[in-house]
């Protein structure tokens, strides 16, 4: 691609200046307007844990504007035989496994704590079926605590054994169905796998999503010298800067395929990162994995882009 | 988890009474975020380092058992791009904050040649410490080489008021026993060169045929705290075990740390890193 | 896929421990025995300019087993504007753009320069047709110096406007077409961002490839404080360490999707690296970017896996 | 590429004769792969940086205007994982090798901080190098900021026979003035803290005004270099101007540093970094 670039709809070197963006008020995600433009990746930091370990101090400094939960399923999942985790050059893979409580559990005993946050909630649901989706949005969308939701669409779909999120007419269908069954925005998070990114972009957007994230993690796996894979289930998911030009790429491929608003995430750890994704098209940002190395690697950026933004002649109030 | 799970289990309970309440709490929360404290001194502790820092702006008394995540604040990420994540470790000392290091990786490593006024970035104290020794019982501390080093902790926070049973590769690496300042220390070594030549579990099994209220404190490599584990079962005395896993956050959020327990998984930064033995699968 | 692997063929740990590996002989690649098993990325090292540049001595330290030639195109290229380089996080970006004399001057002026070295010879093509291509395969192929063809399928097909790499059909009949025009061996460099690379693979197989080759670059991209590209047609390739956890999953699918020889490749420098492409299931590795910070990376890697097959008790004889 | 391009497009020759076969070789082979040279020293010279190295495995006399690859041996990797690629610096003087380095950036600030014994990588030398100016001619030394670098090699090849005029930000950068030993030596500054307040092109203005059989040797900023050549094609007399692109390898392989001249693009690597001002589109 790179290589040749012949024929292609090569994207130009245009220049959408952060600082622009900035001085805008971030687009509202459906009926959601995010007080601010920094969320946190799914499934990479514990709210509820993180109060128990650095205590009420987190509330005061909470690193995110808006606070996404760990991707929930319908059943109880244990998670994936260690290891689960190995470091890579400047980045992490992780087979994690999704494990959680269930939607019941988290229903009853997560979310009435996470409720104490001092920001808008988010939660990340997924579905082997569209009917456990569906399942999954109405019980959660009902709940007053959440502000939106968020599908983890990087499932296999039990019925066609097709990634929904590799698949824009599976990711038409997935959204469709579950449109109606609540008035929450709906943000759906992309497969960086999708042979054709914009193009699942554009099914979401048409089945009425109100907003998508990208990327999740990429494919990836190592080996010790004996040959052995490092991670139990034999690969995992790539985070961190490694995958940060490439993500960077999906996002502004997507940016310019959707009208939605876009969270950009993969590899960001400081403001400069973020600047980026705005540059690229994301109005929000995502940080994941830095969190693992700074817990508070949210709360910089998050301050950094507040400030940039007050800076302009319509000051907005951002806490 | 914890207790609970054990109990559930209806296994045995101690020999000797529990206080309803531990005098030390098992977590001393960590400020929120990462911190960079400077470098006091570095010097050599048998075959590991001893890095002393001065975090000013961390709690003055982690618990024992608690560990730290820890990276340089300059230079971490080496050629190939490791180490990236921070690691962890537990410290061998507060007042000043402290931590014996053993350089096996590439991360380790860096933390062992840190020199002093450099910076280290910490998050901490993380996990949960040990549980004060029962009244009555006595305090049989049982390390495996780099595992001493919350064993030295403990047996500061006690006062001494322990005994410590520690094995090593050699005498060299058993110069680090000096770090664990117990009222009576037992050495052994795999190759003989000082002690008994054997393994650590051979001074405990002896010890515990001499009889005693016990409690015991353990940590080192994964096989001889199961050897422990199942010698305390045998004897019927509890044992506090100090686990390793891989981390990646070690404030519960990455998952990555997954350790099973009769339980099921949990997390062992968060849950862990000492882990009752009855609590063992 | 990582996070759920629900109902996926998730790979197992199973050790495939490199020395075994090394202590058998390479396989054959169609009729073609390559000597070792380090080979050069294409357009990662020009021989001819590095032998003006270093002199003969080059020929006495050549640090790969097989020399694989920059991309020829039928028609000559100028390449991209500049600029065309960008360093990323522990790899960099590129736009060059397959900048070359055409297939006319490559055959008179540099084939019979490259002859001198003291390896085999690979050629690259790449055509912008099945025309393009077979005209490619059939002048390249009917060249003595020539032991092999690699077919790079990065570029979009003119008719269909499907990238042929990212498509098992075109691919296929791209290789169908080209196939009957030589006897030399055909290697066949897949796409990254192929949506099922095994299924790809497959189809070069089925339409008689001797071989495959992975990874090409990722699709990347960066900014600059400003928000303008750091590359001149906008976005590029992403190459280096960062890319070598998604490259060795990949190289892991095929391998085990196909029976062909696969050459692995991303992000290699040491010989380390090599030997975790050889636990994927590659028989061969190269060496692209890494070359660009050592001239004689490969070298290392070279004279260290020839050393390890020697230890086997059937020793072979690599320079 | 070179003298044909211009030929071809039939512009006017060079005023003075030039030597059949130049005394140099407009470049010096060198090894393969990459060395590791120890730093002798690293001192301050005005704004930037000299650093002297031990390249007893490269050639003694590398051409000036070549160029090196350069790497820190340990710690080139930045916590952001940048730098990753070598980095191309011209020689500033040969015997010892040494460079003079202004730290704008990742690459350039690692390398300025080097300390005497450290490890440096390097491939080199590369490029093609200045030729000697033609009998008779004086050799007119242009530079901008760091630009002098390749200047100090050249007036050192020349024994001294050359003038310069050399232009700084100010007085402090201007003190890096004294590594270009040049019979004559004006300067120019932008604050007018030191010598003419102006561009440096304003003496070469003047000094082509003055008359005489002049060659250019420049380097600089690329508007600088552009305004040089311009000046030369005015007066008629012959320029070599030293340019920069971003370079991954600095050998030919990556084709990363395009640049365009009269016959299209080439590899500036390779072909340059000194391109004739006649050679430019
Ligand atoms: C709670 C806790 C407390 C610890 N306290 C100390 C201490 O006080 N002193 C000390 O020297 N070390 C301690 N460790 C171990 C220390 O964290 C590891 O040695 C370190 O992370 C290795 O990193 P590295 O980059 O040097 O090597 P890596 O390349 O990361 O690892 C080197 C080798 O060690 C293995 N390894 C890495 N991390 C772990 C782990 N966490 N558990 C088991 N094997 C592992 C790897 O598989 C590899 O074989 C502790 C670990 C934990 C979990
Ligand atoms: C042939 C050659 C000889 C050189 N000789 C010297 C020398 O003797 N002394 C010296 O101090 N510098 C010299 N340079 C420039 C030096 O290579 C760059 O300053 C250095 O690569 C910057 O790397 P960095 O990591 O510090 O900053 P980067 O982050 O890579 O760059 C910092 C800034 O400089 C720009 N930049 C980077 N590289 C180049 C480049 N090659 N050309 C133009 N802009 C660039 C970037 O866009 C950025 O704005 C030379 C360059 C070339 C091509
Ligand atoms: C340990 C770990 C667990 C994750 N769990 C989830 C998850 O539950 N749901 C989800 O949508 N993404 C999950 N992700 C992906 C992140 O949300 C994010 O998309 C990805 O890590 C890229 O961002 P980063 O490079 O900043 O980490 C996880 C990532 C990591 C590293
Ligand atoms: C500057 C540059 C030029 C490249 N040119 C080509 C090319 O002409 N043809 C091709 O098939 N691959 C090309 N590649 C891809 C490499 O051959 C290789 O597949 C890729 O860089 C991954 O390997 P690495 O990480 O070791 O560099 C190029 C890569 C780079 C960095
Ligand atoms: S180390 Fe991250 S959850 Fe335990
Ligand atoms: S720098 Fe790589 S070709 Fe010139």
């Amino acid at each position: 691609m790179s290589q040749a670039d012949a024929g292609g709809s090569s994207p130009d070197r245009a220049v959408r200046d952060p600082a622009t963006t900035l001085r805008c008020e971030p687009p509202a995600i459906g009926g959601f307007r995010p007080p601010g433009r920094v969320f946190n990746g799914s499934g990479t930091f514990d709210a509820l844990a993180a109060l128990e370990v650095f205590g009420d101090a987190l509330l005061a400094s909470f690193p995110f504007d808006v606070y996404v939960s760990k991707t929930i399923t319908l059943a109880p999942r244990p998670g994936n035989p260690p290891p689960r985790i190995a470091e890579c050059a400047i980045g992490m893979l992780n087979s994690i496994g999704l494990p959680n409580k269930g939607v019941e559990r988290f229903l009853r005993e997560e979310l009435p704590r996470l409720a104490r946050l001092p920001v808008p909630l988010c939660v990340s649901v997924m579905g082997f079926s569209r009917q456990e989706l569906a399942e999954l949005v109405a019980r959660v969308g009902e709940r007053g605590e959440v502000a939106a939701l968020e599908l983890n669409v990087s499932c296999p779909n039990v019925e066609t054994g097709l990634v929904v999120g590799q698949d824009p007419a599976e990711t038409a269908r997935a959204v469709e169905r579950v449109r109606p069954l609540t008035e929450k925005p709906l943000i759906v998070k992309l497969t960086p796998t999708a042979a054709d990114q914009a193009a699942v972009a554009r099914a979401a957007q048409a089945a009425g999503a109100d907003a998508v994230s990208l990327v999740n993690t990429f494919p990836g796996t190592a080996f010790d010298a004996r040959g052995s894979a490092l991670l139990g289930p034999g690969r995992g998911g790539l985070s961190g800067p490694a995958i940060k030009p490439i993500a960077l790429a999906q996002v502004r491929e997507v940016a310019t395929a959707v009208s939605l608003p876009v969270i950009g995430m993969g590899g960001i750890c400081e403001t400069t990162d973020a600047r980026e994704y705005l540059a690229a098209g994301a109005s929000f940002v995502a940080v994941g994995t830095a969190s693992f190395r700074d817990p508070l690697a949210g709360l910089a950026i998050r301050r950094a882009l507040a400030a940039e933004g007050q800076e302009s002649p319509a000051k907005r109030a951002i806490v | 988890m914890g207790r609970t799970a054990a109990a559930k289990s209806g296994q045995e309970g101690p020999p000797t009474v529990r206080p309803g309440k531990s005098e030390w709490p098992r977590r001393v929360t960590a400020p929120p975020g990462r911190r960079r404290a400077r470098v006091l001194c570095n010097r050599a502790a048998g075959r590991y380092r001893l890095i002393e820092v001065d975090d000013d702006a961390g709690p003055r008394r982690p618990t024992p058992g608690q560990f730290y995540m820890l990276a340089s604040a300059e230079g971490w990420l080496g050629d190939d791009g490791r180490p990236w994540l921070a690691r962890p470790f537990s410290h061998v000392r507060s007042e000043p904050l402290a931590f014996l290091i053993d350089p096996v990786g590439p991360g380790s490593r860096r933390l062992a040649a840190l020199q002093a006024g450099q910076g280290v970035h910490l998050v901490g104290p993380l996990g949960q410490g040990f549980r004060p020794p029962a009244t009555g019982a006595t305090a049989l501390l049982v390390g495996g080489g780099i595992g001493i080093a919350p064993l030295g902790a403990l047996a500061q926070r006690l006062g001494g008021a322990c005994e410590a049973l520690l094995g090593f590769k050699d005498a060299l690496a058993a110069e680090a026993a000096a770090l664990v300042a117990a009222r009576r220390v037992a050495l052994a070594t795999d190759d003989g060169s000082l002690g008994h030549h054997g393994l650590v579990t051979d001074l405990l099994a002896r010890r515990l045929e001499a009889g005693g209220a016990f409690e015991l404190f353990a940590c080192g490599p994964e096989p001889m705290l199961r050897a422990v584990a199942e010698a305390a079962r045998a004897a019927n005395v509890p044992a506090q075990l100090a686990f390793e896993a891989p981390m990646a956050c070690g404030f519960g959020a990455c998952f990555g740390c997954a350790f099973e327990t009769q339980a099921g998984w949990m997390r062992l930064c968060l849950e862990g890193p000492v882990v009752d033995a009855r609590d063992l699968p």
